[in-house]
């Protein structure tokens, strides 16, 4: 009795797809991303080490000045380093990116194992509750945890974490789902494991790898979001060098002084394709694993 | 096009992947002539499906093929350009792959897939919608297909597997082809599905057409080829006309495949070759006299047993009153088609499901009625080895990590891996499979960790779901004989769930048959096949493939 | 059913957020935060607003005049909230509606164009649809604006009324989801190519276009299809952004305005709105499923 | 019609505040000789909020006087000296114990709708701004001292006060009391808000929401103030009056021809545009406040005239305004717009000297330093919280309070900006969790002071709202203020103000940044737009397309 039930709907949207071919060896896209992570890790943690200046040192008459030896990324309307303030960003945009990647998962998780573990209710209140979630668009969520919470950084934070915990919670409930029906899960509860211990060590490990894969394509996402709720003038507090704040100021300047705009614009970009990249290597090794 | 020379003709066909670094043909070189029947025999990776795509120019994407001669239909098919490859295909040769679920485009019609031939070779009949209808319906009808004006509108998974597979007959042979390649065309499918396909394809044969068979199973090639031609590995190691290949061809490993076929093989006679050195003496007659003592009572009974699923009119009723008992060392087959209600059985057995009415009893103790609570400490009397050994394993365990956490609880730590080894050892694999991924293993040796983890619990009855289904011939052998020679030695009760007839007789102390939910028909093994009551399984037993020289008669008293 | 049940949750959720807005609601009745109203006048207002009841009374009076497609009136604007949203509906229905379109034909032929086998192409097409899904909307308007209106001029940088004022905003929302639906369609584009009915199919003769055209594209469109309704939230999500710096009326700037003077009757309307629109579409994307894929219409055992 | 006047005599004779950059387009190809053309539609793109009312009396914000000032009218107007000159009141009257006015009212004058203007039409607008339902706040507090307005008869109106009130015309002639049609009024505040009917060149037609107003042409208009530039209806056919939020969308839309005028421009765009010759720019200072930081000295640690001035002295303004306005706007140290005659500076009291902030820091009693390098006192960090609100300041004000942070840490203020939508802004102030805040306020003449600095003003409304944002509680400015109010003779009340502002400044209350401007961008095919010598808003009864 094999289920065949092919469901086209059952795709989300923030389910890595299969790279484009069979690819199998490391390729030199993500030797480039690994590279650039390590790049983000060292401006995250010892910021200091590549960009020695004071990110919020202001230089009034130094302002607006292009790419140059001595700034490479150019100055800003108030006369700071352009390169020292998109690496002492990274912290903050990261921080953004990945707390609002985990509150999402964790929203998700707890969604998820509700739906696959609470029974045919459990199901569907979770079912009808992602749906309700599904229906509140990303940015209309965070305007409205922002409306609650007031505008900020944890706010944003947790606005767009939320948001995307819809799409989560449905790859969650589906991969608990395969998981619990498979072989190996009955095999589990045949040699008369408990459902706790079966829960541990067998179903959450299994059905919680491909997240590893989603997370880091989260982060980048989570980044673009609450650079748009900057962007509204909601996002976080100056003088924070957060990218999508530095970019949403930028953008008056975009005319007179393109690399405000070109630089931290590029790191999100940057920092989005490699995670893109390093998830979907995560997830190919996952698959050839499974 | 010369009626002279043979439709299909190749020599030293080479065929490989990635760059030339993998050869998955190697020289084959075979040919067909107009109106013959040609059958590659083959079990997985013999690259008999690859050679007979060569010939359509599909062997798959990053192929490399090369041949002295390649030609269908007079064409050289190496050098023909794209639109020269598009006359031929459906054009001179048609291809029925197996499972027409997927070799049907699910999201379009079946008059859409059988009649796309008609439009694309601009063939009478194709040029318009309407025309196309009325030559899709005769298709449908001379496949035999009834009530085809329905069938046309309805989409594959609308159909059954076996109208399916006709469908897909039809839509290789729209464009009147003169060759029809059919790719293990019946696997998959029931044997009483099967037979009707098989018997078509003799039609068709018979009608005219040249057919390039391949399958791994010599009990479905017997039937239609004329010749037959073994692979392996890539090569052609035999071939011969049909009969010198049934005998036992000329090589050993015909031989050993011919071997493998359980069907008629007297209970104990070891399939694979060389015999297992745990054997020692085949025994033919073992009724009541195993190496260990039976227990007064049944191992495993149930009583009653009926679970429908779901509820109204889309209720349906997959087991209804089934009642059986196993001993220990003794086993009972449970045989039937796909839907017959043989797996909710097991899952009954293995309390996975629970009864709508009826009782499980194990060891004479209530098992169905319990809560799963008080049913944990007694899960490892019973062991379970499923059909698919894919999904059968934790991905992120070792073989080592599987088998150690299926021992009980109270075994010493440091005595678990060594245990593990014992395990090991106990179906015939050696220690250094235990830090290997199961994924990595073939599916014979990953069968056999499945028994070996089934046995670390140290069970006392084995329920087996299509244990070697999934195998090729000669690796099943092997699986069968290793489970005859445990059952000898531990003394465990089995509950053996086939499709095939044959693994079933060989394997089986008594028999159950099985038909929409219902056992219509139980008794001693040999019994029941040569004196069947039942309507159904008279049905049944008539549309198994034999081997001349092993059917149902000849393997009287072994 | 289940489209009412999703209806009266988000009702829900939304009647409760909105009471745990910081600030008396009645203030905010009172022209909002600024305004000098005395005393008497916020009392006045908690009671016509009912502040002054049990939240359950106010929940279930909510309930009931939303039953009764009552949304009651902007405290902002002093016109009925409904006014207000068929005011702004259209002009985000159109711009999303034509978005989602664009989406899909960008979507297509840029997956095509990769699945023509190239490696290359297929890198570069697989890049760009990362960059395109991570280009946050005001950037890449602020682009199209400085190329296509300031240096070109062939499209007007603000909402015009015609159809060329609707090209830049269209582009800006159509990108990011194209880039999204192409990753999906293109893994499932070579999943169907990779299939046995394929195979079947070019064994029948079909060529390599009429493979995809006929087989494969639909295939490849079903998971997309299954993202529309999501894709549609998120442009209306993005609408909020596009329509502040497009310089056009609709659903988005009138919740970010909503949301500055904390006018609760239209955040509110707002967000039932977008809920019953992706009820809606998520109906007829099921529909359109179950039009293109037949297997649906049965429903999976 | 008056003869067509040359650009730069235009300057001097209709006193339009600053054409000074009309004035440099010298090579205007299109002479004033050949005069204006009738006929054409003017589009004009605000930055500034749509209102969520038209009627300037509901409320009260720049916004709603931006709009009103092309179909309402006040009773009296100011020219670019900041005199008092006629507008829909011929002359006026007041008695000696200044608690009577009388206003004569210009004759044939009607509104839109028909109905004439006249006392009672008066008297109802001066009701209906006193009338809590119109919830005003601008136009109330403006006519706060008026006791009652009676018809003498036709065409006089007379204003009763309860205490002398010197600011009484300079309020008047702000948009936010314009003169509105009585039978308007009546219409109730939905309606009226759609649609206010006034005296003024044009009228409004449609209000498309998120959108733009529609205005057409009063062709019977005969109002024009004594400082305009023509009598009569005005020659445009109409205006469409845009809202498009984003700054550099707006401008984008200026360059490709889609708008005629933007406003709230840009520095760096104003910069660029210098170098346009298809772009004019047109400045108006407002009047009333200068932008400024107001220092909260109603808590801690700002209680401390020391830390205030600490802060003061600790801040590079002038960097950082010549940076980021680019010579747009100059610096200030006065609490009062340099267009009010009555303005005070004291540039010394505002001098960058990180040094001597650091030594009154020590003063105060905040010596000790922190591992992140800020003063701390009994373990406690110096820090101050500047919530500001991203609705009402532009990107380069933002930019200028990142500088002034910076700056101020140097030296060991920990300033924490909070950037907040206005709603949350107000409930900042509202809940006194501010130490600085900037909030314009803009209002004609000097009596402004008393309304950001009397003592007065630190008590909110029921709403929250209050306007003493530095909290300023000082009798000897209370008195100064009060007397101000009550005096006529301008010499006398100039320099009662000019010594309340000296009080302010030097009790370190607020640090002035720059004044506030309107800055205009147009295209070179308007002409005679200008700025109304009130609050500065434009415009364009005299303009007219080429």
């Amino acid at each position: 009795m094999t289920m065949t039930a092919v469901d086209g709907r059952s795709v989300d949207p923030l389910r890595p797809p299969a790279p484009p071919t069979g690819r199998r060896r490391v390729g030199p896209g993500v030797v480039l991303s690994v590279g650039f992570a390590a790049f983000l890790a060292l401006a995250c943690f010892a910021p200091g080490l590549i960009a020695p200046q004071d990110p919020a040192a202001v230089a009034p008459l130094d302002a607006f000045s292009p790419p140059s030896f001595s700034h490479w990324f150019g100055t800003d309307e108030s006369g700071r380093d352009v390169y020292t303030r998109v690496v002492h960003g990274a912290g903050s945009s990261l921080v953004i990116g990945f707390a609002a990647t985990a509150i999402g998962l964790v929203t998700a998780l707890l969604l998820g194992v509700l739906a696959v573990f609470g029974g045919r209710i459990g199901d569907a209140i979770v079912g009808r509750a992602v749906e309700v979630l599904f229906a509140f668009p990303a940015l209309l969520s965070a305007l409205l945890v922002i409306l609650v919470l007031g505008p900020g950084p944890v706010a944003a934070t947790i606005a767009v974490g939320l948001s995307t915990a819809p799409g989560y919670a449905r790859i969650i409930r589906t991969s608990l789902l395969t998981v619990r029906s498979s072989g190996y899960v009955e095999a589990a509860r045949l040699l008369g494991h408990g459902p706790a211990r079966i829960l541990v060590r067998t179903i959450l490990p299994n059905a919680l790898s491909p997240l590893l894969a989603l997370a880091t394509l989260g982060v980048g996402q989570a980044v673009v979001w609450a650079s748009s709720l900057s962007f509204l003038g909601l996002g976080a507090q100056p003088p924070a060098p957060e990218w999508g704040a530095m970019l949403a100021s930028a953008r008056v300047y975009l005319t007179t002084a393109w690399w405000l705009t070109v630089f931290p614009g590029l790191m999100i970009v940057a920092t989005t394709l490699s995670a893109t990249a390093i998830g979907r290597a995560l997830d190919a090794r996952g698959r050839r694993a499974r | 096009m010369t009626a002279a020379g043979p439709l299909l003709r190749i020599d030293g066909l080479d065929v490989s992947f990635d760059g030339g670094r993998t050869r998955v043909v190697r020289g084959v070189s075979l040919s067909v002539s107009e109106g013959e029947c040609v059958a590659i025999v083959g079990e997985s990776g013999s690259g008999k499906s690859v050679t007979a795509r060569s010939v359509l120019g599909l062997a798959g994407t990053g192929a490399t093929v090369t041949a002295d001669r390649l030609e269908l239909a007079g064409v050289d098919v190496l050098t023909a350009d794209e639109r020269a490859l598009r006359r031929l295909r459906g054009g001179e040769a048609g291809l029925v792959s197996q499972d027409a679920l997927v070799s049907l485009d699910p999201l379009r019609r079946i008059a859409a897939e059988v009649g796309d031939p008609l439009r694309l070779h601009r063939r009478a009949g194709g040029a318009t919608r309407s025309d196309r209808t009325i030559a899709v319906e005769e298709l449908l009808e001379r496949v035999g297909i009834p009530r085809p004006e329905l069938r046309a509108r309805q989409y594959p998974h609308e159909l059954s597997g076996g109208l399916r597979q006709r469908a897909l007959i039809a839509s290789a042979i729209a464009a009147s082809p003169r060759l029809l390649i059919a790719d293990e065309p019946t696997t998959a499918l029931d044997m009483t599905v099967q037979a009707g396909i098989l018997r078509l394809l003799g039609d068709l044969r018979d009608a005219g057409s040249s057919l390039l068979l391949i399958s791994h199973d010599l009990g479905v090639v017997s039937r239609l080829a004329d010749r037959v031609i073994v692979m392996r590995a890539g090569e052609v190691v035999d071939q011969g006309t049909a009969e010198t290949m049934l005998a036992g061809g000329r090589h050993p490993y015909t031989t050993a495949l011919v071997r493998a076929v359980p069907a008629g093989v007297p209970r104990g006679t070891p399939l694979s070759a060389p015999p297992s050195p745990a054997i020692a003496q085949p025994t033919s007659d073992r009724d009541g006299s195993t190496t260990v003592a039976t227990s007064p009572w049944p191992l495993i009974e149930a009583d009653g047993l009926a679970k429908t699923f779901g509820r109204g009119d889309d209720a349906t009723v997959a087991v209804r009153a089934a009642d059986l008992a196993v001993a220990a060392g003794e086993t009972l087959g449970i045989v039937g088609e796909s839907g017959s209600g043989k797996t909710t059985l097991a899952r009954l057995l293995l309390a996975l499901a629970t009864p709508d009415r009826g009782e499980v009893r194990l060891d004479g103790e209530p098992w169905s009625g319990v809560s799963e609570r008080r049913r944990r400490s007694r899960r490892r009397l019973v062991g379970s080895v499923a059909q698919d050994t894919s999904s059968a394993f934790d991905p992120r365990a070792s073989v080592a990590g599987v088998l150690i956490d299926a021992l009980p609880s109270e075994t010493v730590a440091s005595a678990r891996r060594s245990t593990a080894t014992r395990l090991l050892a106990d179906v015939a694999l050696g220690p250094e499979l235990l830090d290997r991924s199961p994924s990595t293993l073939s599916g014979g040796q990953r069968q056999r960790v499945a028994i070996a983890r089934a046995l670390a619990a140290g069970p006392r009855v084995l329920v087996l779901d299509e244990p070697v289904s999934a195998l090729d011939a000669t690796v099943a052998a092997g699986v069968l004989d290793l489970l005859d020679d445990l059952q000898r030695r531990r003394g465990l009760a089995y509950v053996f769930i086939s499709h095939d007839l044959g693994v079933v007789r060989h394997m089986s102390d008594r028999v159950a048959v099985m038909h929409e939910g219902e056992i219509v028909e139980t008794g001693p093994v040999e019994t029941v096949f040569r004196a069947p009551r039942h309507p159904y399984t008279r049905r049944l037993l008539a549309d198994v493939p034999r081997l001349p020289g092993q059917d149902g008669e000849a393997g009287q008293d072994g | 059913m289940r489209a009412f049940i999703v209806l009266w949750a988000s009702a829900t959720l939304v009647f409760f957020i909105t009471r745990l807005v910081p600030g008396d609601p009645a203030e905010a009745a009172l022209g909002g935060p600024g305004s000098q109203a005395s005393e008497e006048a916020v009392e006045a207002v908690r009671r016509q607003f009912g502040f002054d009841q049990p939240l359950v009374v106010q929940y279930g009076i909510a309930m009931l005049s939303l039953l009764r497609l009552d949304l009651g009136s902007s405290y902002a604007l002093r016109q009925p909230v409904a006014t207000i949203l068929l005011d702004a509906v259209p002009g985000t229905l159109v711009l999303a509606v034509l978005a989602l379109l664009v989406a899909w034909i960008l979507a297509i032929g840029l997956t095509l164009a990769q699945s023509q086998g190239s490696r290359i192409a297929a890198r570069i097409g697989d890049t760009l649809e990362i960059v395109a899904s991570a280009l946050p909307h005001f950037w890449l308007a602020t682009i199209l604006i400085a190329v296509f209106s300031t240096a070109l001029s062939w499209f007007p940088p603000v909402s015009t009324g015609t159809p060329t004022g609707l090209v830049l905003p269209v582009v800006t929302l159509a990108v990011p989801i194209a880039g999204f639906l192409a990753q999906v369609m293109r893994g499932s584009l070579q999943e169907a190519l990779d299939a046995p009915f394929a195979t079947s199919a070019l064994a029948r003769g079909e060529t390599r276009v009429g493979l995809r055209v006929r087989h494969a594209l639909r295939h490849a469109a079903l998971p997309a299809l299954g993202l529309s309704a999501w894709a549609f939230g998120y442009l209306i999500g993005g609408a909020v952004v596009v329509e502040t710096i497009f310089a056009r009326p609709g659903l988005g700037r009138t919740l970010l305005s909503a949301i500055t003077v904390r006018d609760i009757p239209v955040v509110t309307g707002v967000v039932l709105v977008s809920a019953l629109v992706y009820v809606i579409l998520t109906l007829v994307t099921d529909a359109v499923t179950r039009l293109v894929d037949p297997r649906t219409a049965v429903g999976g055992r | 019609m008056r003869p067509q006047l040359s650009r730069s005599s235009a300057v001097l004779a209709t006193a339009v505040i600053s054409a000074l950059a009309l004035s440099a387009c010298s090579s205007d190809p299109e002479p004033a000789a050949t005069g204006p053309t009738e006929g054409g539609t003017l589009t004009y793109a605000s930055g500034d909020a749509e209102p969520t009312c038209l009627d300037p009396h509901v409320g009260g914000n720049y916004p709603q006087a931006l709009l009103a000032t092309q179909f309402l009218e006040s009773l009296v107007s100011r020219d670019a000296d900041g005199a008092i000159i006629p507008w829909l009141a011929d002359s006026w009257t007041v008695s000696d114990d200044g608690l009577t006015w009388e206003f004569a009212l210009a004759d044939g004058v009607t509104f839109t709708d028909g109905t004439p203007l006249d006392a009672d039409a008066v008297a109802a607008n001066i009701a209906h701004l006193q009338d809590p339902a119109t919830q005003s706040s601008t136009g109330y507090l403006a006519v706060e001292k008026v006791t009652s307005v009676e018809a003498v008869d036709d065409l006089t109106a007379r204003f009763t006060l309860s205490e002398p009130d010197s600011a009484l015309l300079e309020s008047l002639s702000q948009p936010w009391l314009a003169i509105e049609s009585p039978a308007g009024l009546e219409r109730g505040i939905e309606e009226n808000c759609e649609s206010p009917i006034g005296t003024g060149p044009f009228v409004v037609e449609s209000w498309t929401k998120q959108d733009r107003v529609t205005l057409v042409r009063n062709d019977d208009y005969t109002s024009a103030p004594a400082d305009a530039g023509h009598d009569g209806s005005a020659y445009l056919d109409g205006i469409e009056w845009r809202f498009i939020p984003d700054s550099a969308s707006r401008y984008a839309a200026l360059q490709s021809g889609e708008v005629d005028v933007i406003d709230n421009v840009q520095p760096d765009v104003l910069v660029q545009a210098e170098g346009s010759d298809s772009l004019v720019e047109l400045d108006a200072p407002r009047p009333g406040a200068t932008n400024r930081l107001e220092l909260n000295s109603g808590t801690a640690p700002f209680d401390d005239v020391n830390v205030r001035e600490a802060f003061i002295r600790s801040v590079n303004v002038d960097d950082a305004v010549s940076s980021l306005f680019q010579g747009t706007a100059e610096r200030s140290s006065s609490p009062l717009a340099s267009v009010e005659p009555a303005a005070y500076s004291d540039e010394s009291l505002f001098s960058f000297d990180p040094e001597a902030a650091g030594d009154l820091l020590d003063e105060a009693g905040w010596s000790e330093t922190d591992a992140d390098g800020f003063r701390t006192k009994d373990g406690e960090r110096l820090t101050l919280t500047f919530p500001v609100s991203t609705n009402q300041s532009i990107p380069a004000e933002i930019s200028l309070f990142e500088q002034l942070q910076a700056n101020a840490a140097e030296v060991g203020f920990d300033v924490q900006l909070e950037l907040l939508d206005l709603a949350s802004w107000y409930e900042a102030l509202g809940a006194n969790e501010y130490d600085l805040v900037s909030a314009p306020y803009t209002k004609v003449g000097p009596d402004v002071l008393r309304i950001l600095y009397h003592s007065d003003g630190i008590t909110p409304a029921p709403s929250g709202y209050f306007a003493n944002h530095a909290q300023v509680d000082d009798p000897a400015i209370d008195t100064l203020l009060d007397e101000a109010s009550a005096t006529v003779d301008d010499a006398e009340r100039t320099s009662l103000y000019e010594e309340a502002q000296a009080d302010v400044l030097e009790g370190f209350y607020i640090l002035p940044l720059y004044d506030q401007q309107n800055h205009f961008l147009l295209s070179t095919d308007v002409h005679d737009a200008r700025a109304l010598g009130t609050v500065s808003t434009p415009s364009f009864a005299d303009a007219w397309l080429s």
